[in-house]
């Protein structure tokens, strides 16, 4: 079975079997992943991409393999379109120093959507301090689901770039970006698409998709701490100044004047997470392995039985109920605040997250500070989410 | 569940669902908000000082039982105090919450000695502590009060 | 014995026994820190910060301890100055871009020295680029020392920052630092010193040098790879502007502004290498157990036998023979490029790195396109060198 | 050491201690310069093309065994041909130096075949090829050849 490849759900949380539903924040790793770690440490512990000795030879090998079954699993036309990033929030940030700053004049728009984590809006306000453009918001509604029929108008001649989240890390919402990024092409956009949370859940094709950038958080699609790539079309990669300037970024420096690398080496300046760029590859194969088909029908059916399992709790309320979405609950209960919640609910053993999960305009437009979130994975089990249930109304009662 | 019991014990959740002094007052001299990073609770204190004592201390915002009963219990023992008592009040409940002592009670607290078992709750300790940095944001003539 | 510790070494290559001479590289790294990180994943595998369940606590702990080693390691004030970055490249770059640049008008003069690795080099012609200012360069000597008698001119009314590596990773130089921060001070001209190379060989103390910033590389200094540390001065981190938008980074985000943390958060934007960082902490206990001074008195040992022992290998010259300097040599051998004898000593086991080493001006001041370089950690043995030495002497024997 | 003794075997020892047409020629036509990102190698050649006819091929630089026996060899393989026949040869030796096939040789390039083991050090094979892509490049008129 999938689940007992994942050794970190075996432990006990004050004394109780752990549940974990924390996934949208960060995933549990399968043993294959810790293994290929282990082995580059223990068996090819050796820098990349500059030695003849064969320790190098081989972990640069297994690291760029690694890149070959990213490209693979997101369906890049070559590998050579990926940049090793640290997680999205890097790729974010380097897509707009690099690729959009330039383009930028005063009164410039910048589009977003209202359900963006704050990696995918911070970065852009700093631009726009940095630029004088302007940051415009892509409207949502009550379900969770964005507003697109105005996109036309939203996206607009003063529109240099677009940018939103493919699946809500909140709510779960899965944003119809195939479609937004045709709106945008329509009007000579170009559109980087945050895929967090997409990765680890549905098939991503970048090719369909037909972004211009994509990024993927290593860490949440099973890889790695301190893992991901930046995915972006190759005559954007190549017309682009480099991010960090350092060793293997260049091809050749004296002090007068320094001859870049070809992509990606440009974007990788210094000693990259070698460790956790093989860790990546290793995740990138075993949800290749797993079938992310299989994947996402097992979250459908979690999620099916979450939402019936929830109705046991009165007064609980879901927030953010796309027609379309992963299973990620956010909830709130009348009457318990949501980290009382969570902190009742660890002691039964159940991991969730409170609070704002870095999107705090979603719950401004909700009126809320913050939620209780369950986010579930295909390794959850139907007993987990009793043991949800069965924790939420202990914490009901002990509120009474 | 006996260190879980022992947080929300009767007192914190009696205070939690009817906090005094709660709500916008009419008038104030002295105004903070307080931020917690980590959750994005929001806390706001208002108070009214003359002469170097709390005449009044009010606070609003929507917040975990811990962060109101604290806040709730802290408005009580500060009313009537002079600032400087406050400060050193405020002293003994940041050692009260401090996780890396066994300190139990200290007289001068009163019922908010109640909130000690916050400590076996690091995560927490921030929404008891969150209401009393605002004030003393608001002493200080700090419009903001952070928990990092 | 210390060396056990590193399951690394252990390895065959050609089905010769590992001897590894490219700690500059890369170093090993002593099963210590691949327990920590493998204990994160199986016992804490949670994001830090946001949670309040009991994985996410533990997992915050760790890290934040992991900070705290570090800090005691390179004797920071307080943890709280120290930010956890990709490596030396990441933190040259991050005080590029966010201290410096703000501080630059066209005509200001950045100083760098001939030493630097391209890592400390190409961050500030990018930045020479964005703002009109200008590269000046500390010259260097035969001995690979630098010259430092006309610093006090170089240092002028124009200089804006100066940033100059601690030890050399090419030629092995000591550089005198905390004169030159000295002297950089008295013209109230801030420093950067890049300590790649330098904990995993010597004491280093951030408050002793006085220096205003100070890099290391977790990789080098036996710990896992994509970690390392930025140390700055509380005074400097304050008052610098964020470098990455993202979670984590903000106290308070609407989409009209933004309230950002306070440090070091503000400078660690988004999910930071979490296993990465636990590792870096038990590198730092590591080598704080094992005592820097034994560390240091080792090299010297390494040092001195292996000067001697390539005296035996004819037409071999050693580039860079400074007074203070650790124990890596940078040769070339009369007939032999370096490249072939890489490739042949490979065979015999004996990794060693070839070419430029990312720092071509000093090749450049040699005429030479780069050398072999042995370079060597306290767990080497008298034997490696000896092995070294044999193989090159076979090197030599194939091109007779 | 059979893969070894094979990799610096006699003829490449020995071009390597004697390459033809090295050495910057009087005149030229066609010009660039071919760098090794990884190692900082650079290699420069210089053509005299007439009539779409390598009337001379000459390289200079310092490198490696494999570098300079692999331009000297190409040097002697590529004068006299037309540019459509050297593309070709490039094509035929791209092929001998894959690593993914396991073609041993090739007629049309001579002693270049003794190159052949050069594929079994991968780190090595951009070694061999630098030379190669540098004449491309020259041809193309395209001033830099780079490895990545
Ligand atoms: C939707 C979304 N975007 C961006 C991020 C940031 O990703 P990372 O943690 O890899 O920087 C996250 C996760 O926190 C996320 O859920
Ligand atoms: C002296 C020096 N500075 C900077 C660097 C870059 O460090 P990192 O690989 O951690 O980015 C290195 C290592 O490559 C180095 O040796």
């Amino acid at each position: 079975m999938l689940r007992e490849q994942f050794p970190g759900l075996n432990v006990q949380v004050h004394g109780k079997p752990l549940v974990y539903l924390d996934n949208a924040a960060t995933a549990q790793r399968p043993q294959a992943v810790l293994d290929a770690i282990n082995d580059y440490y223990l068996n090819h512990n050796a820098n990349i991409h500059r030695g003849v000795h064969a320790l190098s030879e081989s972990a640069t090998v297994l690291y760029e393999q690694a890149r070959v079954s990213m490209a693979k699993l997101i369906n890049a036309p070559t590998m050579k379109d990926l940049i090793f990033v640290r997680g999205c929030t890097e790729g974010v940030n380097l897509v707009a120093q690099t690729f959009v700053r330039n383009r930028l004049k005063a009164g410039d728009e910048i589009l977003i959507s209202h359900l963006e984590h704050h990696s995918n809006i911070v970065p852009w306000q700093i631009l726009c301090e940095q630029t004088g453009a302007v940051l415009k918001v892509i409207p949502m509604n009550q379900l969770g689901e964005l507003e697109l029929d105005d996109l036309d108008q939203l996206i607009n001649e003063k529109t240099r770039f677009m940018s939103v989240v493919h699946v809500s890390n909140s709510l779960g919402t899965i944003n119809p970006v195939k479609k937004m990024v045709q709106a945008a092409h329509d009007k000579g956009v170009p559109v980087l698409v945050d895929g967090a949370q997409a990765t680890p859940h549905i098939k991503v094709d970048v090719q369909d998709l037909d972004c211009d950038f994509y990024t993927v958080s290593g860490h949440k699609m099973y890889g790695p701490t301190g893992s991901g790539v930046l995915y972006g079309k190759t005559e954007h990669l190549n017309s682009m100044p480099p991010y960090h300037g350092g060793g293997e970024m260049i091809s050749k420096v004296t002090f007068e004047s320094t001859v870049y690398n070809a992509v990606p080496a440009k974007f990788e300046a210094g000693t990259p997470n070698i460790a956790g760029g093989i860790g990546l590859g290793a995740a990138a194969e075993f949800i290749l392995a797993a079938g992310i088909d299989k994947i996402s029908a097992r979250d459908h059916q979690l999620r099916v039985y979450t939402e019936q399992a929830l109705k046991q709790v009165s007064g609980l309320s879901i927030i953010g109920n796309a027609k379309e979405k992963s299973p990620v609950f956010s909830f709130v209960i009348d009457g318990v605040h949501a980290h009382d919640i969570g902190t009742i609910i660890d002691h039964c053993g159940v991991a969730v997250r409170t609070g704002h999960h870095c999107t705090m305009p979603i719950f401004q437009y909700y009126g809320l500070a913050g939620t209780c979130r369950a986010s579930l994975a295909f390794y959850n089990t139907e007993q987990d989410v009793d043991v949800l249930v069965e924790s939420l109304l202990k914490a009901k009662t002990m509120f009474q | 569940m006996t260190d879980l019991n022992q947080l929300y014990k009767k007192a914190i959740l009696e205070h939690n669902r009817n906090p005094r002094n709660y709500g916008k007052p009419e008038s104030w001299t002295h105004y903070a908000e307080g931020l917690n990073a980590i959750c994005g609770d929001l806390v706001e204190v208002y108070l009214s000082i003359q002469d170097g004592v709390l005449e009044t201390v009010h606070y609003s915002g929507e917040s975990c039982a811990i962060a109101m009963a604290s806040a709730s219990m802290m408005t009580e023992l500060s009313t009537g105090l002079t600032t400087v008592d406050w400060q050193q009040k405020f002293g003994l409940f940041k050692r009260l919450m401090d996780k890396n002592n066994a300190i139990n009670s200290f007289d001068e607290l009163g019922e908010v000695n109640t909130l000690v078992t916050v400590k076996k709750f690091p995560s927490r300790i921030k929404s008891a502590t969150l209401c009393w940095y605002a004030v003393d944001a608001a002493i200080k003539g700090v419009g903001t009060a952070t928990t990092e």
